[in-house]
């Protein structure tokens, strides 16, 4: 039973046109920038995949990661609460070309239908969004005399998410804030594919401390340095990265 | 009539489990299918009360009643084991994220539908997570005797018992068969060699499909 | 801001008669002896709290715990998924004698039911128990094709929880399978009542190991070294305890 | 017209949080409340992307950037922090658990009713938490300049922008006065002293009440 797989490739090498893909982080907190790269690495080369369904919290700054997924052209649909950002110029652009969908959810919401995604919950209600624009069109009901909004589930083909250790079981820990949608997203995805600065053998994690458990991973990989988006917004990265 | 002893049917159930499986045992018989994994296949077993991964139970004296299972009695923790609460638990159940779940029964029906919860309305109805475990799992498998202790089928056509969930079974591994639960039917694929298909189909409720061949059931003495 | 009280008399104090109280635990794992006893206790001195609302999994062991509980007549109704255990001869009388109630839900949906009612989610769609008698007079709608019941939150006015270890903000730990119950408790309760057995400074739990953070919990109390129920129950204890 | 500046609202509201109060500030102005706790009273804030009692921003090349508030600026730990997921967070928000969550807004109805996530069609529609925190916290305030830059009132009868939520906040602290809303209808508490009543009304977009007295709205500089 090991779940860790050599390398980034391989990591991604699951994600076929057409699929919704969830990608774990706020903002550039627990991004999984190496695994979308790698993603963007086998596009250039064979042009696929392509038509993803992207859910995210945002839609990406600058011109790596997320933002650089989208501006490869690989991204049909977006499904996030805020596609704004310091430098969200990819997003906008195609957004406002009427070149890429959007659906948005509240934060809350969107987290909620992920975990619902993974915990098996086909639908839940919630007071959020009620008498707002984002609730038109969804059942509203009652409960104990005040409404509440009917929201449905969401579920991946797959997640990249980041985490900071995975065991070979794929049990992971998370650093600070950047725990944020990761184990959630590799809740409801059927492949949740994470990459981790260090992999350690089992029973190198604290059993009353692991975030995910292992039976919500399928593929781990190590990045030992992985790269943190704000630094590379700041020195104005763009993806290909500069050697 | 010949028939499997307890181990054995749990024995043979345990063949089925893949290596690498997430599995969740009933409390009580199914739990024995832990014993029996085969060699090489690691299986990681998961307890609704908040353990993925536990071991066996510790020697008599040594228990430490924080890490028991589901049936309340002391198991052990290894390398890799993850603890976390209820809900995340049946988030686990429910969600789709077990391979097999293996369970007892009172009754099976064609139907794959499962009685294993109560016996009727006398006594203290208990229910525990025997309902979430039937849906979830992405194989839902009963071990059990092929009869009552008064010689009445348990895979029956209807239950008549209060059921633990519909259309829930796949697979019944009894004392005389493997048997699937296909498109609402019965579907033999493996019988004890001894036992011809008729004395099978008579201590069975409803009909046995033989659309392809029959493997004899051949378990070692466990 | 401390969040801690001196004894267990103070941590019990405002619960009163007829309310709801979630008390944690898998039978006797997790399960807050102390605090349950000196509930106990009060009424014994005053008649109060009684007419109890109680949502646990099981329904009590033998004489201690919340068998004691019942057992003293302060119990109205059970909300559980199995009460039966070695020795449930409390529960069980009573029951059969009408003088108490029961609500049977299965464990899973209980375990989401609190988790609701933590989580401000007034009902959600489950596939367990669809077509079983527990199902019986919920609304069922079908979601790609599948049936599915609708079920409740459920909240309490109070929790009665055991933790490992807490910090002055209420920040809780807990120790191996006796985490059960209790973090979803902690979210549902007006009021959740913590005994732990040790309390540390702020700063003295790793924040990346926190499993319930404060804001869930309003009262902790230090009880060093807890009763195991089943330790009680081998030893064939009843409460009040032999000194 | 005299008027309170941005920091004077932000103290302002920062009177009426309690100690031991659990707060979420909302991203932009309300981060400002956080700098004028008073002393003696301690406040734990909340931010939704993961973290419960953090403190105050780094110093500038500290940052760590796994280490941020919602509006995604460098925040820090102090003891006593806590870390989670997401629906943990939103949880805490949506579960009642937050005493107060202090928002900005472009519009406040009479009704509670408030606008603040989306000036109208056009552009990129970004909503973020602000729909999830009017929901949930026991009190919902708001800060914001009384008038528009062009002068036109943000309190009124009924929002003309898309609202975030409906009959949600409970008080707003304006750069011109404290105001309560109760029974959907605006109830002036505190005005600044020099302003009076007919001049306030006059920039306000629906009738303010006056049931008891109205305190004046001193604000140190600040």
């Amino acid at each position: 039973m090991d779940k860790t797989v050599a390398d980034l490739a391989t990591a991604v090498a699951g994600i076929e046109d057409g699929m919704t893909v969830m990608i774990g982080g706020f903002g550039g907190a627990g991004a999984p920038i190496e695994l979308i790269h790698a993603l963007i690495d086998r596009y250039r080369a064979t042009g696929h995949p392509t038509d993803l369904t992207v859910v995210n919290n945002n839609a990406g700054n600058g011109h790596v990661g997320l933002a650089a997924l989208i501006e490869a052209g690989m991204v049909k649909k977006l499904i996030c609460s805020f596609p704004r950002s310091a430098d969200p110029v990819v997003f906008t652009e195609l957004y406002l070309a009427g070149r890429i969908e959007l659906e948005l959810v509240p934060q809350g919401t969107l987290a909620e239908r992920i975990r619902a995604g993974g915990a098996g919950i086909p639908a839940f209600y919630t007071p959020t969004s009620y008498g707002t624009d984002l609730a038109k069109g969804k059942p509203v009901e009652e409960f104990d005399g005040r409404p509440y909004v009917r929201e449905r589930w969401l579920k991946a083909d797959a997640a990249l998410v980041k985490a900071e250790a995975a065991d070979s079981y794929g049990n992971l820990v998370y650093r600070a804030a950047a725990r944020n949608f990761n184990p959630l997203m590799c809740m409801a995805a059927r492949e949740a594919i994470v990459q981790v600065s260090r992999i350690v053998p089992p029973g190198g994690l604290d059993p009353e401390a692991i975030v995910t458990p292992g039976i919500f991973v399928q593929k781990v990989v190590a990045v030992a340095d992985p790269h943190q988006e704000e630094d590379l917004n700041r020195a104005n990265a763009a993806y290909p990265l500069e050697a | 009539m010949d028939k499997l002893s307890n181990n054995q049917i749990a024995w043979r159930a345990a063949q089925d489990i893949a290596d690498g499986a997430y599995v969740n045992l009933g409390i009580g018989f199914p739990e024995k299918v832990a014993q029996f994994q085969p060699a090489g296949r690691e299986a990681i077993f998961h307890t609704e009360n908040g353990i993925l991964n536990f071991g066996e139970a510790p020697p008599p004296g040594q228990e430490d009643w924080d890490i028991i299972n589901a049936g309340k009695k002391a198991v052990t923790i290894r390398p890799g084991t993850a603890f976390f609460h209820h809900a995340d638990s049946f988030a686990m159940v429910r969600g789709g994220h077990l391979d097999v779940a293996i369970l007892g029964a009172y009754e099976v029906a064609e139907t794959g539908d499962l009685a294993n919860w109560s016996t009727g309305p006398k006594g203290v109805p208990a229910v525990g997570g025997a309902m979430d475990l039937v849906h979830g799992a992405k194989r839902v498998a009963v071990i059990t005797e092929h009869v009552t202790k008064d010689g009445k089928p348990k895979l029956v056509k209807r239950c008549s018992l209060p059921l633990t969930g519909v259309a829930c079974v796949t697979r019944v591994y009894t004392s005389l068969a493997v048997i699937d639960i296909e498109g609402g039917r019965f579907v033999l694929r493996e019988k004890l060699p001894t036992l011809s298909l008729e004395a099978l189909q008579a201590v069975t409720g409803a009909e046995l499909l033989v659309p392809g061949p029959v493997a004899d059931l051949i378990v070692p003495e466990v």
